[in-house]
């Protein structure tokens, strides 16, 4: 049998896949052996709400054998989806609007511009948008945009310092939309020029094809993009520890423009804060909790993109 | 077994006349001259059409009768496509396309029409049936709707609506559910439906390319039909690459190789008497 | 030729880096391998035997492996730091309490404050050696800081606060306090010649800690860095010698 | 008859429209308050772009001394002694090219499998969504993983070992490991997309002429794809230039590269380091390194090394303007 | 002014005989009369093919002969190009491709060939020009080379690859720069460059899916040359759409209409004696 025969190539290309397999396999198996002995000791009670966070937290690193495993995470949950939600709706209004511009409307010489903008913003590291973030944005809105009286109408709950929901949600979108332009580009792109060529044949404008024949096509591809993009903003760990507040907070929407500069921390950023107690065991096992959470959720994310984005090949075909 | 002699190809030979298509011959030996002084709905004045360096079209100048039928034929990648898209400015679309010479329609220049006007006026209908992924009556109605700005009721749109799935032969087949997905219909349906929703904009001349060309004896035979019955209301200019189609439909025929136009002239003539032997030998079938 | 494995404590490095290079110009022949990840990575590093010796910035605990020997090594001021706007005279052990507890919000209510408005406060978080300290020395076993005071992951994001912001007050070890004013304490100013002279109570300990009793080339590494010459020239730079 | 003869061909080039928008004054107000929008959602980006760039340019020069470069940083509590970054270059090319050594042939052997043999196709199908978790995963959880995993007993090779035996677990090896899942599906994607835009009837031609799917993969597809292959290796290149959780978690700690192990090369992949982002970081308020003007000038070079990378993205794809796989 | 009378096509009525092309008629008169004893190269037997649920082949049995040009014709998507390709089973890397019926070559079964083997014995040229991007040489001596391997040496392969561009008719245009990029080639060389590339294997059938499409008229005349020429070392199918060219030069003719063999016979007889309705409004251009 040659070399290059298919029987001998085939499987040992396909063992390739196969290793990838395996380490998914790996990965859930180690993350959730390691995050178990929180979630058994909690139940679903784990999920719910119920004393301060910080405090089990607190508790939780201190305790002695037998070890102590309380945690009400319902914060830290709430954080995570204000904050990954919050970029995910922003960065849809905006991706969408990019994309149209870049695919419909920019003159040729600023899309030579913006394609490679949205690639470099997608490929800025997070400890610099972390960077700025805590060196400019934070010492701004807590000089600028947050008066004493709003933090003495809240200071017996919260204090505000300017590392806020709104600073972790407008850079959260940064970094997600990227991802967001870039699906929704490709599928605007990919809408079948007879479609459009179509519609303006029959004497509608740029502006109605694009929306009544080229978003309404794209909207599975809008979909997977939010969905991935969601994925990453659950797992943006550095930049949200270096912005979010350092404290577990759920923001009450019933403080008006306050609920913007109220602290979070999402799972992810929690991980980052409490890394250095990793080795102590039922701290850890909490934060491999954490992970297990987003996991999970990610997991689940990006199969959804995927299939979306799958149906959405077939409907293209 | 010695094979069969080798029979060549002759290129450049003087040419032989034509046969018109045998079942049809009756019928077009019969058919009246056309009036000289037919209405000029549309001119292409010296129209050249590149896409960057590649001239695809080059110093054609030709003109668009009101109640005629003009054929355009020609071997692939001849330009056809491109002229009719320049039509109603289509052509822009193509990033480096660009465009010499001049279109006029009905005295004005094509360039100070507003485009989506002009587009409504001279409406297209593609190889492809390209219906959109809407319902039928989204699909027909959606010229009309986006020729305002302000959100039409559907009880307004339905008699234009079903007047143009009548002219388009449609009607009796789909009236009765037309909120039937159209990428439902069968080929020939989605054609026609594709010539109703060009039709409802009222347009004042048609742009057909190689409409037929993906579809089934019935169905050419109906729109072929449906083509000779709107050419009395409008211009109708259409590409085919079938030379029988041509014939059987075309009042006048334009043949063009590489770009150019190289004969004009009614039917009967261009595929009985060319004067050129690039439209002799394309027309009897050596080439394309 | 031997080798010694560390990890440890962020607060610790620094020294410890000092202290291999002075041990080396003795001992080139020993070749030492030190990572970082805080006090507990290398409490728990120590204890499953991944090194031989793990850093500590923080006082042995209940929960903390058995077998383990502490080692102390030096020690190390703690500063309760408020911007420069707000140079108070003196903060007493009371004031600290009422103020990290939560129980005084507002800098008019702190005798000697220059500023006006809610405090804020900057703590560290759990599993750092600092807030351990703290904790120990300034709020006393039963008190507890309140929960939403901003928790830091490093003593440079608690000056970085304390720098930016007039009514930010928190506490960081002795060498993070530049930028900011650090307050004197019971009346003694928080410096390292105070720290040292044992007036200023603020200090806190650092420890190697091993697996049992140092042995063989650590031991000689531990009782170098213990030697007093060792002491009073490497440790004395920044920090206050253990004994 | 009424042939018309054509004029003789033009000489010179036809008149080029390059603006076919021209007519959006003649739009509805609705659409001409979205076009607006549009074009300041794509300002807006140019805008953030530019002023993240500038402002780390700014910062950066003001604090990018010559001899940063290097000199090798140390732990030291006065900054003007605390070094430069040179060892943290180092280790971000040592971890880029460390990572895509693993990366790239795991990644494109997935890739061509997938596109090429696919059978069986549940096993395809489960692998295409393995790609697809892999890249949703977020790097902190790779990091805890990778905490967790590569402690064990057996894998002491990848870093060191204490004595008894105990796997210490972090490494500069183990960081490129872990890395090389964060660049994988970048490569993967784009390896595919490569494949799959080669025409069918190109590779049909091999397959017409007798050759196995092998022998065509090797000779045509391949080569044809090279230009995908190497997209996908720079945005994958950026991705683990960009890392901070996993290094962070897994590098070490250590300021410098600190080699471990007996093999001269290897050893230094074996030992613990830091990279530009860990320095970044550990520099910036994050960390106790304390020096953010040298966090500044560091992530200058990194934003520099991501420009760098685009720019080497923008020249392989030839600016086809594809936005693809930034994911 | 009145349009002139509609023209119908009249589907399904009794066909009338259809004119061989003007120009080529006195030879295909005097062409002889094949041999009826033409040794068999492959035989399709009852085959079906589907893609998924939709049946591209119906049934179909049909011989091809050594020393002669088969030609199919049929309209667009009536399963010209997915019978050819089943020939040489590359029909089969199309997933969901299902087959069934048998194909053989020589006696044997296709399914009991090697694959590789018998895709070098029936080979394949494509309707695009599709050379690799290599240079010309490497494209010819490509299906000589061992799988993936590029260590035979340039001297040894001199001679096969030579004698490949020679019967391709290539050898006197390129033969002096045979390290030239193959795709800087023109179109006619491209194809001419591929039908090489076919031969270098020396196959014993050769399978044409409408190579002279993309080409212009002189390309096309050199190509159904050599293709005459070819016929007498091995068998040929041809698909084509060009009806003139399957006349020119077809000697047997297979017309297939919706998966279906609606008519096979000798070329003459298809277009001027067509035995259905079908065929006769086909050859004739009533539609396709
Ligand atoms: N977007 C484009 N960019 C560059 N060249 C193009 C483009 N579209 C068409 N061409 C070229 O312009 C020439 C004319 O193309 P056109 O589509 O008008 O031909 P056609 O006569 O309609 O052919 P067919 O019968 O195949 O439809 C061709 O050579 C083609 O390759
Ligand atoms: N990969 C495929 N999957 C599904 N259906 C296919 C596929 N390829 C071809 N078909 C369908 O099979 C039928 C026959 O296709 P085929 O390509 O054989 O037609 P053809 O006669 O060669 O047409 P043409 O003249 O356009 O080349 C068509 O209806 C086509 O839509
Ligand atoms: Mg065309
Ligand atoms: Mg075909
Ligand atoms: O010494 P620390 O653990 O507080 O960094």
């Amino acid at each position: 049998m040659s070399w290059w025969s298919d029987r001998r190539v085939g499987p040992a290309l396909g063992s390739a896949g196969v290793l990838v397999l395996l380490i998914i396999a790996g990965m859930a198996v180690y993350v959730t052996k390691e995050a178990w002995p929180s979630f058994s000791a909690n139940g679903l009670a784990w999920f719910g709400s119920g004393g301060d966070a910080n405090v089990q937290l607190a508790e939780i690193f201190r305790s002695a054998p037998p070890f102590e495993y309380t945690l009400r995470a319902w914060p830290l949950v709430y954080g995570t989806a204000l904050a990954a939600g919050g970029a995910v709706v922003a960065g849809l209004v905006l991706s969408i609007l990019a994309a149209l511009y870049i695919v419909a409307f920019a003159p040729p010489s600023i899309t030579r511009i913006l394609e490679p903008v949205v690639r470099l913003l997608a490929g800025v590291p997070s400890v610099i948008y972390g960077l700025i973030g805590v060196l400019v944005l934070v010492p701004f809105v807590n000089d600028h945009l947050i008066s004493t009286e709003r933090k003495e109408s809240v200071f017996y709950v919260i204090q505000l310092t300017g590392q806020s929901l709104l600073i972790a949600t407008a850079l959260l979108t940064i970094m997600i939309v990227p991802i967001m332009i870039s699906i929704a580009v490709d599928a605007l792109r990919s809408v079948p020029s007879s479609w459009t060529e179509g519609a303006l044949a029959l004497g509608a404008n740029r502006m109605r094809v694009m929306w009544t024949i080229g978003l309404r096509a794209s909207r599975p591809a809008l979909v997977a993009g939010a969905v991935l993009a969601l994925a990453r903003a659950l797992g943006e760990a550095i930049m949200l520890a270096m912005v979010s507040g350092g404290v577990i907070f759920s923001p009450n929407l019933l403080d008006g423009p306050t609920f913007f500069f109220e602290p979070i921390q999402p799972f992810a950023a929690a991980i980052v804060q409490g890394a250095e107690g990793i080795t102590v065991k039922p701290f850890g096992s909490t934060l491999f909790a954490f992970a297990a959470v987003i996991m999970v959720s990610s997991v689940g994310l990006s199969i959804t993109g995927s299939v979306v984005r799958r149906r959405l090949r077939k409907f293209a075909a | 077994m010695p094979p069969p002699p080798i029979r060549r190809i002759v290129v450049d030979a003087p040419h032989v006349p034509v046969a018109p298509p045998e079942p049809l011959e009756a019928a077009v030996r019969a058919r009246p001259r056309l009036a000289t002084d037919a209405v000029e709905r549309m001119r292409v004045e010296d129209l050249t059409i590149a896409y960057g360096p590649k001239v695809a079209v080059n110093g054609v100048t030709l003109p668009v009768h009101q109640g005629e039928v003009l054929a355009l034929i020609g071997p692939s990648g001849c330009g056809k496509t491109t002229l009719l898209r320049s039509l109603n400015r289509l052509v822009e679309l193509t990033p480096g396309a660009g465009r010499g010479g001049k279109i006029v329609l009905d005295g004005d220049d094509v360039d100070v029409i507003e485009v989506t006007d002009l587009r409504r006026r001279v409406s297209m209908v593609f190889q492809q049936p390209n219906p959109f992924p809407m319902s039928i009556f989204d699909n027909v109605a959606y010229a009309l709707r986006e020729q305002g700005s302000k959100r039409v009721k559907r009880s307004e749109l339905m008699a234009p609506v079903r007047s143009a799935l009548e002219r388009a032969g449609l009607w009796d087949e789909v009236g009765d559910d037309l909120d039937r997905p159209a990428l439902r219909m069968s080929g020939g349906q989605q054609q026609r439906l594709c010539i109703a929703r060009a039709l409802a904009a009222n347009p004042e001349v048609l742009l057909l390319d190689e409409p037929c060309s993906a579809l089934d004896p019935r169905s050419t035979a109906i729109i072929e039909e449906l083509i000779l019955q709107l050419r009395e209301e409008l211009a109708v200019v259409i590409v085919t690459h079938n030379l029988q189609q041509a014939y059987r439909i075309g009042d006048r025929v334009a043949f063009m190789y590489l770009g150019e136009l190289v004969e004009y002239g009614l039917a009967a003539d261009v595929f009985e008497r060319p004067e050129h032997t690039r439209t002799a030998e394309y027309v009897s079938g050596a080439f394309g | 030729q031997s080798k010694i494995l560390m990890s440890g404590s962020t607060s610790v490095y620094p020294l410890t880096v000092d202290l291999i290079k002075a041990y080396k110009k003795k001992n080139p022949n020993t070749k030492f391998s030190v990572s970082q990840g805080g006090s507990d990575v290398g409490i728990g590093d120590v204890a499953r035997k991944r090194v031989n010796i793990g850093a500590s910035s923080r006082d042995q605990q209940a929960g903390d492996p058995g077998g383990l020997t502490f080692t102390k090594i030096a020690r190390d001021g703690i500063c309760v730091v408020t911007n420069p706007a707000n140079s108070i005279a003196n903060l007493s052990q009371q004031n600290v309490q009422d103020i990290f507890a939560g129980k005084v919000r507002r800098w008019e209510d702190v005798p000697g404050s220059k500023v006006t408005g809610p405090i804020a406060l900057n703590v560290r978080t759990e599993s750092s050696g600092t807030q351990d300290a703290f904790r120990n020395i300034f709020m006393g076993p039963s008190l507890r800081v309140t929960p939403s005071a901003s928790q830091k992951a490093t003593n440079g994001l608690v000056q970085a606060a304390v720098q930016n912001d007039k009514n930010a007050i928190g506490y960081v070890d002795i060498n993070f306090i530049s930028g900011t004013y650090p307050v004197p304490y019971k009346g003694v100013a928080c410096n390292l010649r105070n720290a040292k002279s044992g007036q200023y109570p603020g200090v806190r300990n650092f420890w190697y800690v091993t697996v049992g009793a140092p042995k063989g080339e650590v031991k000689k590494f531990i009782d170098f860095a213990r030697s007093s010459s060792v002491q009073s020239s490497v440790v004395a730079k920044h920090y206050v010698p253990f004994k | 008859m009424t042939a018309i003869q054509s004029p003789p061909p033009r000489q010179d080039r036809p008149r080029l429209r390059t603006d076919p928008s021209g007519s959006w004054r003649a739009w509805p107000l609705r659409d001409r308050i979205l076009l607006g929008l549009c074009w300041a959602a794509g300002l807006f980006l140019i805008f953030v772009a530019a002023a993240i760039t500038l402002y780390m340019a700014f910062k950066g020069i003001q604090f990018l001394r010559p001899n940063l470069l290097w000199t090798r940083p140390e732990a030291a509590i006065d900054q003007s002694k605390s070094g430069g970054f040179l060892d943290p270059m180092l280790g971000t090319l040592l971890i880029i090219v460390g990572a895509l050594a693993i990366a790239a042939p795991l990644g494109i052997a997935t890739a061509v499998w997938l596109t090429e043999y696919g059978k069986p196709t549940w096993l395809a199908r489960m692998v295409e969504s393995g790609v697809e978790v892999i890249a949703g995963t977020p790097a902190i959880v790779l990091a805890l993983f990778g905490l967790a995993f590569f402690s064990q007993g057996g894998l002491g090779f990848l870093s060191t070992t204490g004595e008894g035996g105990a796997v210490f677990g972090r490494s500069l090896l183990i960081c490129c490991t872990v890395l090389s899942l964060e660049a994988l599906p970048m490569i993967v994607g784009a390896t595919r997309e490569g494949l799959m835009s080669t025409p069918r009837h190109v590779r049909e031609a091999s397959y017409a002429l007798g050759k196995t799917r092998a022998a065509t993969i090797h000779r045509v597809l391949l080569p044809t794809a090279r230009p995908n292959i190497a997209t996908g290796c720079a945005l994958g290149m950026g991705r683990v230039a960009g890392d901070t959780a996993v290094v962070l978690l897994l590098g070490g700690g250590t300021l410098q590269l600190a080699a471990n192990g007996s093999i001269p090369g290897l050893n230094t992949l074996q030992g613990t380091g830091s990279t530009l982002t860990t320095y970044v970081y550990a520099n910036s308020p994050s960390g106790e390194g304390g020096a953010p003007e040298k966090a500044y000038a560091a992530a200058f070079l990194l934003l520099l090394l991501v420009l760098a990378l685009n720019w080497a993205v923008d020249r392989i794809a030839r600016g086809d303007g594809r936005l693809g796989w930034i994911r």
